[in-house]
């Protein structure tokens, strides 16, 4: 087993004994204010509902994530259908309906994890739960200026991935198989998402150590598997032989791009990929595949509902919190060949236990703003 | 043939997609390369088939909205069908093709009874059922990914012909398919006489109700085959595998020339549609335009293309 | 042979038909008259199958039948023949000959084409049409489509062992005279295979085909009567229940003209696709009548009037200015009314109620800065509901659901209300019955006695030489003939036809 | 007869039907805050929807106000601190003038509006990307709240944006019902050849339909941009296809001349109790689409207008 993803398991997973400890001396230092009473709007909760505002449910990213979700619920002694789903459809407009519609229902006694659809819709989420006296955490999409520590309590933490350093570790390794020279395409997400940018600045980066390796060409393939296949193969006219190595922002793109070179008689060319994925994952494992990053959104899921909820609950009192634990990088893991068949046995065959009051264990650090 | 009027604007979308590949071609000789056009021939299929199918309902002078939803549902029961019998076309999966077939028809034919029975204009029962449909494929898969590895099926993809691959024959022989259907066989004729003239053929004794169901299931049943050529091309299914036909499918049927109030154009139309359509979409990256341009000037070129193909005596307005 | 025997039948609200006792003999032609709403319709309807009725029974060779649909009253030999345009444009004709009964050139749903043409040839041999089974039918002229839809129902022959009812619904409407003449001489040789019902509004055409006439009124059938004994003022006299005298036309009303003024004048305009200089003035109060037969150019004349169609060279002065820009609001403005030919489509918006439709013409008087003045709008309309009487509940009702008689009141009234000076009034009384009919040649008087000028396209020659101060025969785009007809001093039939054929 | 008469009211019956179901799950969706928060957040679905309402009116679609309220939101973004409140402006003109332009495709150039507003989003899209070099974009949080933050507060518990749907809506049914506009668009709807005969330019009307089509989508867009304090090339997505059933449930079928904004204002307010009937009612996150599908279908069945279809197509 690879060092890298074995520091990372035995970071991630505690023992039970391990917990409670943890879990006692929190407790014991957060729970005294919270009995008294401070804080803006309210205190504590009891017994809050929860929920998961997330994009849809024909993807298994967000699957993943909602397995966590459900997972956690389960660990607090709660049904798996306690867990309220608000899914957006892509739509920030259906998002926020949503989520003020569950805050009202609630009346405000609700832990909310959310991922707002597009950054600039997590002002207006981010308010309504204020308003309302909820408790939410954010993943993924918001603006640069707006910050958990500026709404008391009750806008817990922030998580994100950052794409940029992974992804340029992709590209090294995409370069590094192509022999350090040559033609590589990137096909990228939906330009204006976030992680699109990043991914694609990532191998910018990586560029720069690579002055005989050219990007040709870098377009959006908008996360869609057909749309990648169609780019792929108009890339292969334009470029033809040029093209020795392909960057994909995820693993949709990368089936969509393996699928439109399998037709063409290709079967041999650098690929890499992101989101790690379990059918990426075999990939890897069958060497379709170069490398792609997991980001675990299975924890993901689940801790962003734990943060919300033992917020709500007064188990630790945001605002006390630095700031490294209310916006902070969630954890990515790269699998590569190597390693590929050991991270599938940890995290696909089994679904690892999570201590989920360890917030911020596996975390990567405070989100740095440029 | 004479060079007149009538004769230019019927050949005016085979015209511009000549114009558009010889702008192309001129821009960069690649995009005529034989693997350039067994490509876009390959891109083609899935939304040729769609465009066949919704062809026949908009002849009627409906319209089909559905075909996302179906095409999804039915790759994802394809794929799991697939899977449960086996999962190679040698070994007794091939009955998937025939089960899904009869699948996308009773889906189109049930868009049908919504529409004929409950008296729901097309666009409404289609719009709602295509919702159905994507709701459907996500019960199913959960929401997960179904993929397919049997190598003879995804031969659809990989055995290539004098450079093409066998789905894209495969598909040649369907439009062949079609074009009988529409020009040799009375259902086909009748979608004409419905399209034409709904309250005239019904006194003349056309079922227009079975007729219109029949449509329905008709254009189902190549949603279905689509959504195969899709799992043939892609190796997979999941709820989002129908994704965008809906639009692209519908702009081509109208840029080849089909009329959107009913009874003008057919198959060959669709045929054309498709190809310009696709020929748009690879062309621009090939001759590398920016991305950001390419949404807006498919919208200009599909404008010019509709334009030029529009008899304006004969259309009194346009909705 | 065929037979009603009391047959009734009710919509909410009407009786539509009251115990219809009606016959037909082999090769028989009866006719069948009466005014819009005694009831024609749904006897035809009741006939071919689209109705079944409430009480009585359809007897055919004395034994009783019962049709579910007009599918199974062709089975036994009822084919009805539409009024125009009931053939589906973009079908070829041997389709539309054939459409609802391919089975028997089909084999697995496949089409033997070959064998379906060949069919077809034989059906239009049976109506003398010399034209390919291919050829697409919105390529025919009216006339031939009327033959293609009688060669349609004349398939029943090879079908049905039985005899033939064939209906024909106002199928002269569409025809020029000679054409009439050429369907009625067909139709006669054609009774040795098929009786026919013949439904019309021309009273002569209907004398002058059928063997026996049967006269409706209310539901009711009023009358029997045998050609020999047919007289028409005294039918007419049955369907209407009064007297049609000479002052149908209402001639005696007819008053000179102001020569002095001239409302629009062409000088030597030619029209797109006819060689033709065109010569035309209308004074205040004159009524012009255009005459000719279908495609003589009466249309465009009307059309490029009303500023729909630009003339290609000449001089177009109305109201002494000189017309260049051709537009319908220029020629709205300058106070051209049109009432055209197709009222349902073209004439009133179904749909709309009846001081929408009277103000559409004429919002700009009716509004100030794009606001209406609704108030305005429906004392407007209550007005003309009572000046007209107009039978509609209210400025409320639905156009849509008004008689094609009250429908062409609020037409007209919608031009008169707004001023209009220069009346376009194509086939104005077209599908009218006699009342409605005579309402509407009293408003064309009126209209002349307040001054203002009508280019009118008559349904009948008689009308127009009932009705008009000025005649002009057209004959392929080409004026032929002037007439002045002075009440008392008015042209012939003979003289008109004279010039047109 | 009596179901003639109950027909014109079956929308609204429906509407209150749904409601009330709703209600008995969880009565705590009848409380007037919850609702007025329901309503409130609908705002900008319905202003677009109202929009989308005249061009469904005269008969055709507009396909473009999803791409067109994208674009309103980069462009609201961008240029506020520069423009002020005056970017207001130019948002809705820039709205109506590419509304217009679908509107002058299809009446000059006979493109079906299908087609030619589908068109003109891929053009706004294209606008839109372009100018936000493919980033989301954020207000400056003062200058939003000083230039624009009257439509996004409250007033007692009601939402501000509740009055500004009032006020459009009370404009667009003056439009309908008292403007020579709003008559032509009726007749064009019911009989467009008429209305031709009666000598009106029917065509320009035609394009202001789409134009208004245009500006209420950017009034849409601009509303949700200040709401959301920014604006991406994408953050409109999901709006079109509830905006058409909106205005499709309300009534208003696409053959035109029947319905109107009225109509849509139930429409819109049916979506929004769907929608959060799926929250109330506990419905699974597998089965929620399908189950709006049908649910959709059982409101259309009832809230369509049969009677006043000549032919169902």
């Amino acid at each position: 087993m690879s060092t890298f993803i074995k520091d990372y398991i035995d970071r991630e997973v505690m023992t039970r004994r391990k917990l409670l400890l943890a879990g006692a001396a929190g407790m014991a230092t957060l729970a005294a204010p919270a009995i008294f009473g401070r804080g803006q709007a309210r205190a504590a909760l009891t017994d809050p509902a929860i929920a998961w505002s997330y994009r849809d449910r024909a993807s298994a990213y967000w699957n993943a994530v909602v397995s966590g979700g459900e997972a956690f619920v389960e660990s607090i002694g709660r049904s798996k259908s306690d867990m309220v789903n608000l899914i957006s459809e892509g739509s920030s407009e259906k998002s926020l309906a949503d989520i003020k519609a569950f805050l009202a229902k609630t009346g405000g006694n609700c832990a909310i994890a959310c991922d707002p659809n597009d950054s600039p819709n997590a002002r207006p989420v981010v308010e309504a739960v204020q308003a309302a006296g909820a408790y939410i955490s954010t993943i993924w999409n918001k603006t640069d200026d707006l910050h958990p520590w500026d709404f008391g309590d009750n806008y817990v933490s922030h998580m994100t991935w950052s794409d940029e350093q992974p992804s340029e570790q992709t590209a090294r390794i995409l370069f590094e198989a192509m022999g350090g020279k040559g033609g590589v395409v990137h096909l990228g997400g939906i330009a204006a998402n976030n992680p699109a940018v990043e991914r694609l600045a990532g191998l910018q980066n990586a560029l720069k150590d690579f002055p005989e390796i050219e990007l040709l060409d870098a377009q959006p393939a908008d996360w869609d598997t057909t749309k990648a296949a169609e780019l792929m193969s108009s890339f292969l006219t334009r470029y033809g032989d040029r093209i020795t190595g392909i960057h994909c922002a995820a693993d949709n793109i990368a089936y969509g791009v393996i699928e439109a070179l399998r037709a063409e008689g290709i079967t041999d060319m650098p690929i890499v990929a992101y989101d790690g994925n379990p059918e990426a994952v075999k990939l890897v494992m069958d060497g379709q595949l170069l490398a792609t990053v997991f980001t675990n959104p299975y924890w993901g899921g689940g801790i962003s509902a734990a943060l919300a909820y033992h917020a709500a609950i007064g188990t630790f009192k945001p605002s006390e919190e630095p700031q490294e634990h209310r916006e902070f990088y969630g954890p990515t893991v790269l699998i590569t060949q190597k390693d590929a068949a050991e991270f599938k046995a940890q995290y696909l065959d089994a679904t690892p236990a999570y201590d989920w009051t360890n917030f911020w264990g596996p975390s990567n650090g405070q989100i740095q703003y440029r | 043939m004479k060079l007149t009027r009538e004769n230019v604007i019927r050949w005016a979308p085979a015209l511009v997609l000549l114009g558009l590949v010889v702008l192309f071609a001129a821009i960069n000789p690649a995009f005529l390369s034989q693997r350039n056009l067994a490509r876009i021939a390959l891109a083609s299929t899935p939304a040729m088939m769609v465009a066949l199918g919704v062809t026949f309902i908009i002849v009627m002078g409906s319209i089909d909205l559905s075909m996302e939803g179906v095409v999804s549902l039915c790759a994802v029961l394809f794929c799991l069908l697939f899977l449960r019998l086996g999962g190679s076309l040698g070994a007794g999966a091939w009955l998937a093709i025939p089960a899904i077939l009869l699948c996308g028809a009773f889906f189109g034919w049930l868009t049908g009874m919504v529409h004929v029975r409950l008296q729901i204009p097309s666009f409404m029962a289609s719009l709602a059922m295509g919702f159905v449909g994507t709701g459907a494929a996500v019960l199913v898969t959960g929401g997960d990914i179904v993929r397919i590895e049997d190598d003879v099926f995804r031969a659809l993809l990989t055995w290539r012909i004098l450079g093409f691959p066998l789905m894209v024959y495969i598909a040649a022989a369907l439009v062949l398919l079609a074009w009988f259907i529409q020009n040799h066989t009375t259902l086909g004729r009748n979608f004409y006489a419905v399209g034409g003239g709904e309250e005239l053929a019904h006194a003349s004794g056309v079922n227009v109700r079975r007729v219109r169901l029949a449509g329905f299931a008709l254009a189902g049943v190549f949603y279905a085959i689509a959504a195969i050529f899709q799992v043939a091309r892609l190796g997979q299914a999941e709820s989002v595998t129908g994704a965008n036909l809906m639009f692209v499918a519908i702009t081509s049927v109208v840029v080849g020339g089909v009329a959107l109030w009913g009874g003008i154009g057919g198959v060959l139309n669709a045929v054309v549609g498709v190809l310009i359509v696709n020929v748009i979409g690879n062309g621009m990256v090939v001759i590398g335009l920016p991305n950001y341009l390419q949404d807006g000037l498919l919208g200009v070129l599909v404008i010019i293309a509709v334009v030029l193909s529009t008899d304006r005596r004969l259309v009194s307005f346009a909705k | 042979m065929y037979q009603l025997s009391s047959v009734d039948k009710k919509f909410p609200g009407v009786h539509a038909l009251k115990a219809i006792d009606f016959h037909i003999k082999r090769g028989e032609i009866v006719g069948l008259v009466g005014e819009n709403g005694a009831g024609k319709s749904t006897l035809m309807k009741v006939i071919y199958g689209a109705y079944q009725p409430d009480g009585g029974q359809i007897l055919i060779d004395g034994k009783p039948v019962h049709f579910a649909n007009p599918r199974q009253a062709m089975k036994r030999g009822i084919g009805m023949v539409f009024q125009e345009q009931s053939l589906i444009p973009n079908l070829t004709v041997m389709e539309n000959i054939f459409l609802g009964y391919e089975a028997q050139f089909t084999r697995l749903g496949v089409v033997n084409w070959k064998a379906m043409a060949a069919a077809a040839r034989k059906q239009l041999a049976k109506v003398k049409l010399d034209i390919d089974p291919a050829t697409v039918t919105s390529a025919l002229s009216f006339a031939q489509r009327q033959l293609v839809e009688l060669a349609k129902v004349l398939t029943l022959e090879e079908r049905v062992e039985g005899d033939l009812v064939i209906l024909l619904d106002e199928p002269t409407s569409v025809l020029s005279e000679d054409e009439v003449k050429l369907l009625f001489k067909l139709v006669r040789e054609l009774t040795s295979r098929a009786s026919f019902i013949f439904v019309s509004h021309r009273m002569d055409e209907v004398m002058e085909l059928s063997d026996r006439i049967y006269v409706m009124k209310d539901g009711q059938v009023m009358d029997v009567v045998a050609r020999a004994e047919a007289d028409a003022s005294a039918i007419q006299h049955k369907m209407v229940g009064r007297h049609v005298d000479r002052e149908y036309y209402r001639e005696q009303r007819q008053k000179p003209y102001d020569r002095s003024r001239k409302l629009f004048e062409m000088r030597d305009v030619v029209l797109p696709g006819r060689p033709h200089k065109l010569n035309l003035t209308l004074h205040p109060g004159e009524v012009l009548c255009l005459v000719g037969t279908e495609g003589s150019g009466r249309e465009a004349i009307l059309r490029t009037i009303y500023g729909m169609l630009a003339p290609l060279s000449g001089h177009f002065e109305m109201k002494g200015e000189a017309l260049r820009g051709f537009n319908p609001r220029r020629s709205v403005a300058m106070g051209v009314g049109y009432v055209p030919r197709e009222r349902k489509i073209e004439g009133i918006v179904a749909g709309m109620n009846v001081y929408e439709n009277m103000t559409l013409s004429q919002l700009g008087r009716y509004s100030k800065a794009g606001v209406i003045d609704v108030g305005r709008e429906k004392a407007l309309a209550r007005d003309w509901i009572s000046k007209l009487s107009i039978k509609a509940h209210s400025e409320f009702a639905d156009c849509g659901n008004l008689s094609g008689g009250n429908q062409q009141k609020v037409v007209l009234s919608k031009w008169r209300s707004g001023g209009s000076d220069i009346m376009l009034l194509d086939h104005p009384t077209r599908g009218l019955d006699i009342g409605a009919k005579e309402d509407v040649y009293d408003m064309i008087r009126d209209m002349s006695d307040d001054g203002t000028g009508i280019v009118l396209v008559a349904d009948t020659l008689e009308e127009a030489i009932g009705l008009s101060h000025t005649i002009v025969v057209l004959k392929d785009g080409e004026i032929r003939q002037r007439f002045d007809c002075q009440p008392g001093a008015k042209p012939s039939l003979y003289d008109l036809l004279h010039h047109m054929i | 007869m009596t179901m003639q008469r109950i027909k014109p009211h079956l929308p609204w019956i429906t509407l209150l039907v749904l409601t009330a179901v709703v209600g008995v799950v969880d009565p705590n969706f009848l409380r007037p805050a919850n609702l007025l928060s329901l309503a409130g957040d609908i705002v900008p679905l319905f202003i677009m929807a109202l929009g989308l309402t005249f061009a469904i009116y005269i008969g055709g679609i507009d396909l473009s106000v999803q791409s067109m309220a994208n674009m309103i939101t980069v462009i609201a973004s961008i240029y506020l601190a520069s423009l002020g409140a005056w970017v207001a402006v130019l948002c809705i003109a820039a709205g109506f003038g590419l509304g217009m332009l679908s509107g002058f495709l299809t009446t000059r150039l006979f493109v079906p509006s299908f087609i030619s507003t589908l068109a003109v989003g891929g053009v706004c899209f294209s606008v839109a990307q372009w100018l936000s070099g493919n980033r989301a974009l954020n207000m400056d949080a003062e200058q939003r709240n000083a230039t624009f933050g009257w439509m996004i507060g409250h007033t007692g518990i009601v939402p501000n944006e509740l009055f500004l749907a009032a006020a459009l809506l009370a404009l667009c049914l003056f439009i309908e019902r008292r403007t020579v506009l709003g008559r032509v668009l009726k007749a064009v709807g019911a009989g467009e050849p008429a209305a031709k005969a009666s000598g009106i330019n029917v065509g320009r009307y035609k394009m202001l339909a789409f134009a208004i089509s245009g500006a209420l989508a950017a009034i849409a867009g601009l509303l949700f941009s200040v709401k959301l304090s920014g604006g991406a090339p994408t953050i409109a997505n999901g709006f079109l296809l509830p905006a058409i059933v909106a205005v499709l449930v309300g009534g208003t079928p696409l053959t035109g001349g029947v319905g109107g904004v009225l109509n849509t204002l139930i429409g819109t307010l049916i979506v929004a109790v769907i929608r959060a009937s799926m929250l109330y009612l506990g419905i699974e996150a597998t089965q929620q689409q399908m189950l709006f599908g049908l649910v959709l279908i059982a409101a259309i069945a009832l809230t369509i207008d049969r009677s006043k279809l000549r032919t169902v197509k």
